[in-house]
């Protein structure tokens, strides 16, 4: 594994709308959904990065536009320095050697006509490696072993396994290429509380062993802190705070983290008093968001300037990035967030 | 909801020129019968018979001919003129009309009136001897043929040739209209009336069946139950309602393509309506009628999905106008 | 259930979301081994699948047949067995349905119908299925103006009125057959009808299930291991699409079966001398009063023909939907 | 269904029809000589033939109830050309001439008020008029010769189309060349004489063609701005009487919706304008009443056991046999009504050698076809060409036709017809090449029965065949009548004479100079000679071949036993070069209530005439 210091991935300017059209048999654009609106930000090797956000604020649009799921509308990502988006034909296919991606879904994510033995063999079959039928069934054998599942159960459908342990098939079909980046696009929230922690503990010790970088995406801050080295938080399309793991969970700067951070049910060892900070209202649309700062509409601290123009987002001190004119002060952290203070001390 | 009505207005107008056209390029070239050389005598000279072409205007190219058509089918509902008697297509067509709409609507009646109970009374009565023979009654009639179904009713029942004669089941070819004789003109229809209805009795109770067990299982049901509801309340009040909204967009295409011609049931009970115009103009190659009942039905067929779609927007609130 | 009136010879709408094959009890059974083992409990389909099998066997083995039970052939014409006013004889011993009016065995001439009624069911469904999906499979996987002018085009289809359209083609083709000669008239000229009209219904079906199922996760998971979309299509999507398919297409058969006797019985489908129990009973309409032997045996086979493929459709999707029992 | 089209079926062709009919009731068909009435091989005696029923004594008063399976098709008398149009209008019109019921060969007066003058070597005929005949409301004048030659040239209009004009009146002066305008042919030289100037001896033959209803007089004033729609509107919405009867209108002419509702009913009402002592016919009836549509196995019962009713179409098999069996009497088989045969095409294919012809013929069970058109009560063997009741039938050899070996085994002889197809260059005695036979018949119970069984004798015959069946005014005016098409094969052809004359049943069907590219009624491309291919010509140029040389012959042959013999001869040539294989001349089955004195037309494939019948109970 390289260690250079370039990182792994960077992203650029990365945009992605949805157009929506109408019509019956001429169709018009009438509009677009402005799933991630200009993000940028570096994948180091060997990290593990979490993504967090409300539902619909284009952490997954993001995931997939890193995998090439989906196209940008504009910016790049570059792997290893080289753009992505030029990737051809057989080019595209080794692409999907270096990243790959664990689903959301263990119900959906297998598909159910086929068996497991099968669903992790896809991927050597797709590019061609262990052309020999039992070689493949060994690896795929060993693959399953790896990730905890009996590997006797290589002829079962999916519908014969329980939701963790089809996620530990996803993660076998995900790491039999052995990928240099693996996104985990929220693992683990269709998962019992129980389990969670099996599948969260598998991953961490597969990148461990096996060198890997990770994105890891959630909706819950309390299980990226558990996971990550640097985190970033989404907002309607765009990156409002990029930190690492200690500096965010202990001194976030952006108002939107902090309701984030005071939302989690935090146990409070020091047993003082916070004052919750609530969102108020909805998330707006995407397809229509705010002008200038897209939280400002729903944002304590808001103010004319909010309106007007955009933050950048720009270094607030402790390796933090955040898009932000009147970021969170320590006062205000203290007062909302006792614990979250204390435990970055 | 009226932009969406108008949209689908629009739609079902460029569905209904489709139509016309595919059906005028694809009779146009297949052989039928030259309506020139039909008009000429016997040993015409190919001079009359260009004479004739040219007044029908069969010498003009295919798309004048398509365009003369669609401009006088849009400004006088005007469908030509029977290449056989001369007579124009839409005066037939009004003729026929009785009869066609007279057959569809009494079977509707009667597949409704008996397809709706049975259907309730076997989802209720699930799996009991009464719905299993009900169902596999059912299964036989949709697997009947409508005109051997007709040919069996009249050997058996029919007042001039059955076997066991039934004074007032009057056989094939007795149908008058609703004005010349009320009393003759129900009692002709009997019989195509519930042969043409058999078959559709039978999926309707099938249908209704299914998707009233479908509904009894849903929550608000028990819901119903739950708050003490008589149960025929719930079954009737909440649960047929909504299982019987997948019936009307069938019925609506059922009765749009009946009203187009009930071809088979026509033929076998002899009765005057489109459907045997068109089945005797096809066997002439009587183009502009063949042409005029398409049209026809394919205007009643388009009408009705519109209809359908506007009508289960009403009943089912989970529908929206897109 | 699909099938429409037999009149109207046009499905409902499918009322089916998806069909799937649920979840048994936890054992190594593959879904099929599931479905195999409800369809077999199930006495009325399985009877009426081996009553379908013994049809296909009598239908390919019909010569043989005939000439075990002593039949003449289907086209053996023998006037001696018409009186002086060309009235044919009733079911005797050796003509045990009685003959027509030209004198032909009409128990021989229902044997041989067989074919026409399974070649036009099995043959007409399986086209039209396989145009239906391939087509679907398109429009839902590829979306945008593929889709745009698939669907169009079905709404054009599903706007003709098709048994007058059927017959219209059925008169046009009856000669010099269509499309200069490639389509024969006969039998070749009823499926092309069948697959002209039917596609749209498979179609429908298939390009919805595409649309959810390409939405599906385990589609993304495909393509993010860098499969094609061929791959894509053929091995994630359509091993999906199976079940469903096979009810419908079982439920298609009967109403295309009935379809081509209406056609026959109107006159333009399979013509003398090929044997069609349609043609037939058209055939038995000017006498059927008294020669109602011509009527009846024909009309008795196409309706237990139609009734076996109607019952094991209704089988099948009760063993692929064991919810949605009927 | 059975259906019957009556005359000419459209486009001119035909005839040939569907009609199920046949022979003089007697004539056995293997052995008796002509109509008398030994009974038929199998031992059943004949139904009544017509040929002695009586024309007088009937009662005055009454209204007839009659039952047509099919619609009109043209009430024109410029337009009609089918037995059941002619039934109507027959009744409403008035034609120079007309035929007694009774007899099919000799014309009396009708319009006209004597017999016809033929001087000028037989090119010139004058005609006179009957001064005192009124054309029936709004019209409400005398006729006058103006009416009648009006109603001649528009039979060459386009917007009319008169089926026949082409074949009988192009040989007036200017006829051939006619598109509605005055023909010079036909002069006026006084109100009540009309002269017809022709360009030949064909006066006697001309004569019988004033007896169709096309020189029934029109008024002029009223239809010729009517002739200007295309098609016209006489006929379809407009109709003014001659006749005794008329259909019912209203005060501007108008019958449709009144008189006559298409598919459904016509009226026919006594004519006021009608004098009887100008008129031949009896017309003992009030009133006409006519159902259109029904099912045919219905409205034979109903007619069979009802009062004051007929049936107009040919009954259904079934009815005959029950009539036949349980109403002796009121079944009437008028012989006469039509000849049928297969056509071969002598231009392409295995059939233009003769002697593949005669083993076809030799082949072919006559009796079995016979038998799927319900039997000898209704068909007699066809073994020739000019049926029963035309001129010249027994001259060319009666009902058992030429002595030959091919037409002497009705019910098949395989060993004749392998000694011809040895003949034919065929060792084995079966056909062995490689060529597919078209073969176009028509559909509909029985045609297509016959045509079963002419399929399969060509497969016993060793022929491939590609056999199609098609609605029979497609089988002529789209394939056996369109050279083009090389059809090899047509088993469901015939013809129906206009009148007595065998003119009009072998010169439209078998002369080569007749051919023309489409329409065509020489089904078997007898006697082709450079018929233009493709283009649209008619015959030009080159030797005549010897049956047409006989036709040109007979065609000019002047008095009516000259032209019997004339066109005997031609029948024999062409059974002698077997262009077509004949296996039935039409008997009309006719059926009527008990109370009912129907009166067949004998000339007319025996359909009723209603200005001749009565009521036993009026």
């Amino acid at each position: 594994m390289s260690t250079s210091a370039e990182p792994l991935v960077q992203v650029r300017d990365l945009v992605k709308h949805f157009p929506i059209s109408r019509g019956i048999v001429f169709q018009r654009q009438i509009g677009a959904v402005k799933a991630v609106d200009g993000v940028s930000f570096d994948i180091r090797r060997g990290e593990t990065l979490g993504i967090v956000g409300e539902t619909g604020c284009g952490k997954s649009t993001t995931a997939r536009l890193l995998v090439r799921l989906l196209d940008p509308t504009s910016g790049t990502v570059l792997l290893e320095g080289e753009d992505i988006a030029q990737r051809k034909g057989a080019g595209l296919k080794a692409l999907h050697r270096d990243m790959q991606m664990i689903f959301q879904d263990p119900y959906s994510s297998l598909n159910p006509r086929k068996t497991i033995g099968s669903i992790i063999a896809d991927p050597f079959v797709i590019h061609g490696l262990h052309r020999e039928e039992g070689e493949r069934k060994k690896r795929v054998q060993d693959l399953m072993d790896r990730v905890g599942l009996n590997p006797e159960h290589y002829n079962r459908y999916p519908h014969e396994f329980s939701g963790g342990q089809r996620q530990r098939i996803g993660v076998a079909r995900a790491i039999a290429l052995q990928p240099k980046l693996l996104i985990a696009d929220e693992p683990v929230s269709a998962l019992d509380v129980s389990i969670q922690a099996q599948v969260l503990n598998l991953l961490r010790e597969l990148q461990r062993e096996m060198g890997l970088t990770l994105v890891f995406i959630a909706h819950d801050l309390s299980v990226v802190r558990h996971m990550c080295d640097r985190v970033a938080v989404m907002y309607l399309g765009k990156l409002v705070e990029l930190a690492p793991n200690e500096s965010l969970y202990g001194f976030p700067r952006h108002p939107y983290t902090g309701a984030l951070l005071s939302a989690v049910p935090v146990p409070d060892p020091s047993g003082g008093k916070r004052e919750r900070q609530l969102l108020s209202g909805d998330v707006p649309s995407p397809a229509n968001p705010p002008s200038a700062c897209r939280f400002h509409t729903r944002c304590p601290k808001a103010q004319e300037l909010c309106a007007t123009e955009e933050p950048p987002l720009e270094e607030k001190g402790r390796q933090t990035l955040a898009a932000c004119h009147f970021p969170l002060t320590e006062d205000e952290v203290r007062l909302r967030l006792p614990a979250a203070l204390s435990a970055a001390k | 909801m009226i932009r969406y009505i108008v949209r689908r207005l629009l739609w079902g107008v460029v569905l209904l020129v489709a139509v016309i056209a595919i059906t005028f390029v694809l009779f146009y070239l297949v052989p039928n019968v030259n309506p020139a050389v039909l008009r000429a005598g016997r040993n015409s000279s190919p001079k009359i018979i260009s004479e004739i072409s040219a007044n029908l205007g069969l010498n003009k190219p295919v798309y004048t001919q398509f365009w003369v058509y669609l401009k006088r089918l849009v400004l006088h509902f005007d469908l030509g003129y029977s290449y056989y008697s001369g007579a124009s297509v839409k005066s037939l067509m009004a003729d026929r009309l009785p009869a066609t709409l007279s057959l569809t609507f009494g079977a509707v009646v009667i597949w409704l009136a008996v397809g709706i109970p049975v259907g309730i009374i076997s989802a209720i009565k699930r799996r009991s001897v009464l719905d299993r023979s009900a169902m596999g009654t059912a299964l036989v009639f949709v697997s009947a043929p409508v005109y051997w179904l007709g040919l069996l009713v009249l050997f058996l029942f029919a007042a001039d040739i059955g076997k066991f004669k039934i004074p007032f089941l009057h056989g094939a070819g007795s149908y008058v209209g609703l004005t010349t004789s009320p009393l003759h003109w129900f009692e002709s229809l009997l019989m195509p009336w519930f042969v043409l209805a058999a078959t559709s009795a039978a999926i309707y109770a099938r249908l209704l069946r299914g998707s009233l067990i479908d509904v009894m299982g849903e929550d608000y049901i028990r819901t119903a139950r739950a708050k003490g509801l008589p149960e025929h309340t719930v079954v009737m009040k909440h649960g047929v309602r909504s299982a019987i909204t997948p019936l009307v967009t069938v019925l609506g295409l059922d009765i749009a393509i009946l009203m187009g011609g009930a071809v088979l049931t026509e033929t076998v009970f002899d009765i005057p309506g489109i459907g045997r115009l068109n089945y005797d103009a096809i066997t002439h190659g009587d183009f502009p009628i063949i042409q005029g009942t398409i049209v026809l039905a394919a205007i009643f067929i388009i009408l009705a999905n519109i209809v359908v779609d506007i009508a289960y927007a009403y009943l089912d609130p989970r529908v929206r106008y897109t | 259930m699909s099938v429409g009136a037999s009149e109207l010879l046009v499905e409902g709408e499918p009322s089916v979301e998806a069909i799937e094959l649920v979840p048994g009890e936890v054992t190594a059974r593959s879904p099929w081994q599931l479905f195999w083992r409800r369809f077999r409990a199930d006495r009325v389909a399985m009877a009426s699948g081996i009553f379908i099998v013994l049809l296909i066997l009598v239908a390919i083995f019909a010569p043989l047949i005939v000439s075990i039970l002593g039949l003449p052939g289907p086209s053996v014409q023998n006037p001696n067995l018409t009186d002086a006013f060309g009235t044919p004889i009733g079911p005797t011993g050796a003509h045990p349905f009685g003959v027509d009016p030209l004198g032909e065995d009409v128990m021989s001439r229902v044997i041989y119908g067989a074919r026409v009624s399974l070649e036009v069911g099995i043959i007409g469904t399986a086209l039209s299925t396989f145009l239906g999906v391939s087509l679907g499979l398109i429009a839902g996987f590829y979306r945008g103006w593929a889709d745009t002018g698939l669907s169009r085009l079905a709404d054009v289809v599903l706007s003709f009125p098709i048994l007058l359209f059927g017959l219209g083609i059925g008169a046009a083709c009856a000669v010099n057959g269509c499309l200069g000669g490639a389509i024969q008239p006969g039998v070749q000229t009823i499926i092309a009808i069948i697959v002209i009209a039917g596609w749209t219904y498979i179609y429908r079906i298939t390009r919805g299930q595409v649309l959810s199922l390409r939405e599906k996760e385990f589609v993304e998971a495909a393509r993010s291991l860098g499969a094609s979309n061929r791959r894509i299509m053929f091995r994630e999507i359509l091993p999906n699409l199976v079940a469903p398919i096979i009810v419908y297409s079982s439920l298609l058969i009967p109403v295309n079966i009935l379809f081509e006797a209406a056609l026959s019985y109107l006159g333009v489908g399979v013509k003398p001398p090929t044997a069609s129990w349609g043609q037939m009973i058209a055939d038995a309409t000017s006498n059927f009063q008294t020669v109602w032997w011509y009527m009846l045996f024909p009309g008795v086979a196409l309706l237990l023909t139609v009734l076996a493929f109607n019952l094991v459709g209704d089988g099948l999707q009760d063993a692929l939907n064991p919810k949605a029992d009927r | 269904m059975k259906w019957r089209f009556k005359r000419l079926a459209l486009a001119g062709v035909t005839c040939s029809l569907a009609l199920v009919v046949a022979a003089c009731g007697s004539s056995s068909s293997k052995t008796s000589s002509s109509g008398a009435s030994s009974t038929s091989s199998n031992g059943l005696k004949p139904a009544l033939d017509g040929s002695n029923q009586t024309l007088t004594g009937g009662k005055k008063g009454g209204t007839l109830t009659v039952y047509n399976h099919e619609d009109f098709e043209h009430l024109d008398p410029g337009q009609a050309y089918f037995v059941i149009d002619y039934e109507a209008v027959y009744a409403t019109q008035r034609p120079l001439y007309i035929f007694p019921p009774n007899d099919s060969q000799h014309v009396i007066p009708d319009m006209a008020s004597g017999p016809p003058q033929i001087t000028n070597g037989g090119k010139t005929v004058t005609v006179n008029i009957r001064p005192n005949v009124k054309f029936g409301p709004p019209v409400n004048r005398a006729v006058t010769c103006s009416d009648v030659k009006y109603a001649i040239e528009r039979g060459a209009n386009p917007n009319v189309g008169n089926a026949y004009f082409p074949a009988y009146f192009a040989y007036l002066q200017g006829g051939s060349s006619a598109t509605g305008g005055p023909i010079p042919g036909i002069v006026c030289t006084s109100p009540t004489q009309i002269v017809f100037h022709l360009t030949g001896p064909y006066g006697t033959f001309f004569v019988g063609a004033l007896s169709l209803p096309l020189s029934a007089a029109v008024p002029k004033e009223f239809v010729q701005p009517l002739d200007k729609q295309k098609p016209t509107a006489y006929g379809a919405k407009y109709l003014v009487a001659t006749g005794p009867y008329m259909f019912k209108s209203d005060s501007k002419g108008v019958f449709l919706g009144i008189g006559y509702q298409p598919g459904k009913s016509a009226t026919l009402v006594r004519n006021p304008n009608w004098n009887a002592s100008t008129d031949p016919r009896p017309a003992y009836l009030n009133q006409i009443n006519i159902n259109i549509g029904g099912d045919p196995n219905v409205i034979g019962r109903q007619v069979l056991t009802g009062s004051d009713t007929v049936q107009n179409d040919t009954p259904a098999d079934a009815i005959v046999k029950l009539a036949y069996q349980n109403y002796y009497n009121q079944l009437v088989a008028v012989p006469g009504s039509g000849d049928r045969y297969v056509g071969l095409n002598e231009q392409h294919g295995p059939f233009t050698n003769i002697n593949t012809r005669k083993a076809f013929w030799a082949a072919l069970d006559r009796e079995a076809m016979i038998k799927a058109r319900g039997g000898e009560v209704v068909e007699q063997l066809g073994t020739h060409f000019i049926y029963p009741g035309s001129a010249g039938y027994d001259q060319a050899g009666g009902a058992s036709g030429p002595n030959v070996d091919y037409n002497n085994s009705p019910a098949g002889n395989m060993s004749v017809a392998a000694k011809y197809m040895k003949a034919a260059g065929y060792p084995s005695g079966k056909y062995t090449g490689s060529y597919v036979l078209k073969v176009v018949g028509s559909t509909g119970d029985p045609a297509d029965k016959d045509a079963a069984i002419v399929n399969q004798t060509l497969q016993s015959l060793g022929f491939k065949t590609n056999f199609t069946l098609v609605d029979q005014s497609v089988m002529y005016s789209k394939y056996c009548g369109v050279p083009k098409q090389q059809i090899d094969v047509c088993p469901n052809v015939g013809w129906i004479r206009d009148w007595y004359d065998p003119q009009t049943l072998l010169d439209p069907t078998f002369a080569g100079y007749n051919i023309v590219p489409t329409n065509n009624s020489n089904w078997g491309m007898v006697s082709w000679q450079d018929w233009p291919k493709a283009n649209g010509g008619t015959y030009t140029s080159g030797p005549l071949t010897p049956i047409d040389q006989a036709m040109k012959t007979a065609e000019t042959s002047v008095g009516d036993a000259n032209r019997a013999s004339a066109w005997a001869k031609v029948d024999q040539m062409l059974v002698g070069d077997a262009v077509a294989v004949p296996w039935a001349f039409d008997k009309q089955p006719n059926i009527a209530a008990k109370d009912v004195n129907g009166i067949n037309d004998l000339w007319n494939e025996g359909s009723w005439d209603y200005s001749w019948m009565w009521l036993k109970n009026a």
